[in-house]
């Protein structure tokens, strides 16, 4: 294992450790707990539905960096691809909560699932309003049909940006769930791995994968994916993917659309954009409109080498709010 | 010793982390063939804090006592089966609340409320290769045990025997939640990590009771 | 070799046609050749200097990222890891020029020293007024008092962002040309590299070090660093690398400084925000202050696993500068 | 054959193509030994974009011809080696401005301008272990056979003899710039390949001429 770490059990910690004194400004602790970060503003903005998420640690930006103005206010830290604690999740609800309601937005994961259930019933004890919405946009997780099914991915971005204008605009927890859910809905995403990431405490790497195949789908814990192949030109790969969100949702011409080009934490940033000029070209040939574009890391799996593809179909309602302005540490949206 | 004091209640949950303790590289194999391999860890580090924690909690009343150990396994191990252990040792407590000594039918209502407690967390139901499947047959025995008027010691024997039958029973099951899921079919012919966990559970509390 | 490519030959071209697609309003080609692309509204404001970078690919966001407002103006593109011609870069000067000169900024390297001194005499033919500062801010790549010996790697960034700055302010070039300069006189880098990067057209890796080593100073481009020894704790390395930069220029107490913490490609975030970690409790212990910090990709090299930390001494000249708001698509500051 | 036209000029850089074609194997093992074994492609690539671009070229203007050469060159091969051997074409091509045909004097003086451009672009000088420590002997080899009237058949072996001695002799010679510079001592012992590049251009450019 070739990490630039201390003691492997430190990493999440550490890392939390190094993001606080990175961005005092933006970010604190709830009762200097690594566990809970919310907003330096977070709970001081009355009437304002407040956006909780949380997960395992080894995604960044996902999720920490998604906490900011204009998206989420709080967020609970697990260990390395590993739930927070349902008490986590309820200290930082506590501290966000502006009265209004607090929406609990994250990925579909077993753990994480359980977790913000049992910190749901922790909320309600003490009379603050929840609701939640699973970010389930990995078509390759699950059958169409079973989208309730699917893990949640990159496409978490596009519901974060979308609750958190919604939330900034002072909509109601109702109307804040209703437009996360409808992103969530609109939003598909599929990608490909070409090697395994390493969990700092295991130490060895998660899957084995031979020096010339790739993966298309396999989750970002290592979870496994739909196909495994020789590994072809992006262009043939792009293709692959692309075919696949379109006939899911499905797309179809004059759509107008955001999409994501996401590495999976080792893969350059030209290879992304490679991948991008493709995916342009495919989509113009259908006659569908890139309104918004990301082309960079969004949702990671520590040093895995991959890239996903997330389209999300906009109309007047999404649109503005996607287009809406922002600011995290991790995650800058000034025009 | 036909009811369980606080006492009773620290020897159990220390014989649970002893026999956790022996099972720990077992469970570790069987959860890293179909899973990420935590489970051993997990289920030793979720004991270990409870038995940590247990004498810093003043309360006599059982119930809390429970509630304050579910929270701390959770908040130590908050992996699939530590927080499904700790929805159990929760709703457990729940059925234990203003009560400082259990008797059989006592256990029986927690186990069920144990059983209820993880199908509404985990959304899952008996069959689906899981916990479940060791949980529930141990909760049916109890109650059985209960009904029948049997002394503690049999009617942990048979809880503890329940669990045994139904993790050997999930071999014949496909997985269908949690990381196994994504092995589906490939995961019959292999025990349930969860309800082997569980087994090992039911043993420790098992080996507290004497004839 | 594991990339997600075409043809190898093309990687940089296709980089760059990526690159246009995603950022049209932002970038465009002049005379539709790949090697050069400059800011869409470059050579448009009669009177202020433009700023020429170039080098070659494979180090984004280096070096196409750094050009837009308040950055530089217009960049000339090699192939991986080889200078532009001296061709590029005099076609890019003159779609550049405001009329008030330009400067050509870049990194010290042989190949384009050669190519941006024949491209400035390619311009002097045309009237176009010259200067040139080279970023040399790698401390490991010549003995201190050989400062213009050395190698120009993350600490460009910190050039850009204060001559870009000071071009804004509409500065004549000798003033633009003296800050860049000082910015370069006030950096100090230094590097570790873990794994090796693979220039797609060669295939394999650039150089070969064990699963248990490290190499302190390695250059961008694998040129061999100080020392290479076994894989230590970050903090240990951390503290070798700010000791090596903090005694070089020399920084003292009560110094204000800004800090890169630069991933070169495949190093996770998470890892950078531990190394960060070290460092300012190092320099808090030192009593000097962290004024602003970038802690991520700033420079990389492919998909290399390592890092750098870069270290610009502020005075009341330069800190503006640096505060200063700029926008490319790869680089945005606006707080 | 004692005079150098725009036909000559075109048989000159097709010799040195095949010349360097023959070497490119040699030329890949030697810079890669110690930089990054470009070095055979370049050249045979540079050499090549030169050939094809010559006929579009209408100048008879043999410095006007020569510049726009170098030019291409540069724009196809921008390496270190690359933009030096097309400064020397533009160099070359400076001296030979407004002639459509070059005597031994000519070439003297071109060499030497070419001796020039590459200290003053490379920044170095003779004895540095570089490609100048075979260029400089050889327009010095090309003076001495212009100031001895010797013919031109003479005059080219005589150059490229002197650009074998001089190759050769880099042997004994430290890096100091590109990329074997970070070999410095480990230099010692091998040729420096940009100096044998400049030998087997003038081995192409001998060839074409005969007694
Ligand atoms: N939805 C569920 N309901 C009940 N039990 C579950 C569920 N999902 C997983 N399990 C149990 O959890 C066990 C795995 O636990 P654990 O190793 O902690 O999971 P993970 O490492 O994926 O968080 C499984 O063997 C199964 O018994
Ligand atoms: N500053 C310099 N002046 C003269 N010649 C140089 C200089 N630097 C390098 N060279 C020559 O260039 C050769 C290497 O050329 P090339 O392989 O094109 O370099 P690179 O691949 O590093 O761009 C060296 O063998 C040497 O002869
Ligand atoms: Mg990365
Ligand atoms: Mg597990
Ligand atoms: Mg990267
Ligand atoms: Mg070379």
């Amino acid at each position: 294992m070739k990490k630039l770490i201390n003691n492997p059990k430190d990493f999440a910690k550490e890392t939390i450790e190094g993001i606080i004194a990175a961005h005092p400004e933006s970010l604190k602790l709830v009762n200097g707990s690594w566990h809970c970060v919310i907003r330096s503003d977070a709970g001081t903005k009355p009437g304002k539905v407040a956006i909780a998420t949380g997960g395992g640690s080894g995604h960044l930006p996902v999720f920490l960096g998604y906490v900011g103005q204009g998206l989420a206010d709080g967020v609970s830290v697990g260990n390395v691809f590993a739930s927070p604690s349902a008490e986590a999740m309820h200290e930082v609800d506590k501290a966000i909560n502006n009265g209004a309601g607090v929406l609990h937005l994250y990925g579909r994961y077993g753990g994480d699932i359980m977790n913000f259930g049992m910190a749901s019933d922790l909320d309600e004890i003490e009379n603050i309003k929840v609701t939640e919405v699973l970010v389930s946009d990995d078509v390759a997780s699950a059958q169409k049909g079973n989208e309730n099914k699917r893990r949640g991915v990159a496409g978490m971005l596009f519901a974060y940006k979308a609750a958190g204008a919604a939330a900034e605009k002072m909509l109601p927890l109702e109307e804040v769930t209703r437009i996360a859910q409808k992103t969530v809905d609109n939003t598909r995403t599929m990608g490909v791995a070409l090697t395994s990431c390493t969990v700092p405490e295991v130490g060895t790497p998660t899957f084995a994968i031979a020096d010339d195949e790739m993966e298309i789908g396999m989750g970002i814990h290592g979870e496994p994916g739909i196909t495994r192949t020789k590994l072809q030109p992006i262009d043939k790969i792009v293709e692959k993917l692309t075919d696949k969100i379109l006939t899911d949702l499905p797309f179809a011409s004059d759509d107008t659309v955001a999409v994501i080009v996401n590495g999976l934490g080792a893969t350059p940033k030209e290879e992304l954009y490679i991948a991008y000029r493709k995916l342009k070209q495919i989509l113009s040939s259908k006659n569908i409109k890139i309104h918004r574009k990301y082309i960079g890391e969004y949702a990671t799996s520590l040093e895995m080498a991959g890239m996903s593809i997330s389209i999300l179909k906009l109309d007047e309602e999404l649109l503005p709010l996607i287009d809406a302005k922002c600011y995290s540490p991790f995650f800058e949206q000034s025009r | 010793m036909e009811t369980i004091n606080k006492n009773t209640l620290k020897k159990i949950f220390e014989s649970i982390l002893s026999s956790m303790s022996d099972a720990k590289e077992e469970l570790i194999a069987l959860d890293g063939s179909m899973g990420d391999g935590d489970l051993g860890l997990t289920m030793c580090n979720g004991f270990k804090a409870i038995c940590d924690e247990f004498d810093n909690i003043t309360d006599d009343d059982l119930g809390k006592l429970l509630m304050k150990l579910g929270m701390k396994m959770n908040s130590t191990v908050p992996s699939t089966m530590g927080t499904l252990i700790s929805t159990c040792i929760l709703k457990a407590g729940s059925k234990a609340k203003g009560k400082t000594s259990l008797d059989l039918d006592d256990l029986s209502d927690m186990a069920q409320a144990a059983v209820d407690g993880v199908m509404q967390r985990g959304n899952s139901k008996v069959g689906d290769k899981t916990m479940l499947d060791a949980l529930y047959p141990a909760a049916n025995a109890l109650k059985n045990a209960a009904v029948k008027n049997k002394d503690m010691f049999s009617a942990q024997q048979d809880a503890y025997k329940a669990t045994c039958l139904g993790a050997e029973n999930t071999k014949n099951l496909k997985s269908v939640h949690g990381r196994a899921a994504y092995y589906s079919e490939k995961s019959i012919g292999r025990r349930d990590p969860g309800a082997v966990a569980v087994m090992y559970i039911f043993r420790g509390i098992a080996a507290v009771f004497n004839k």
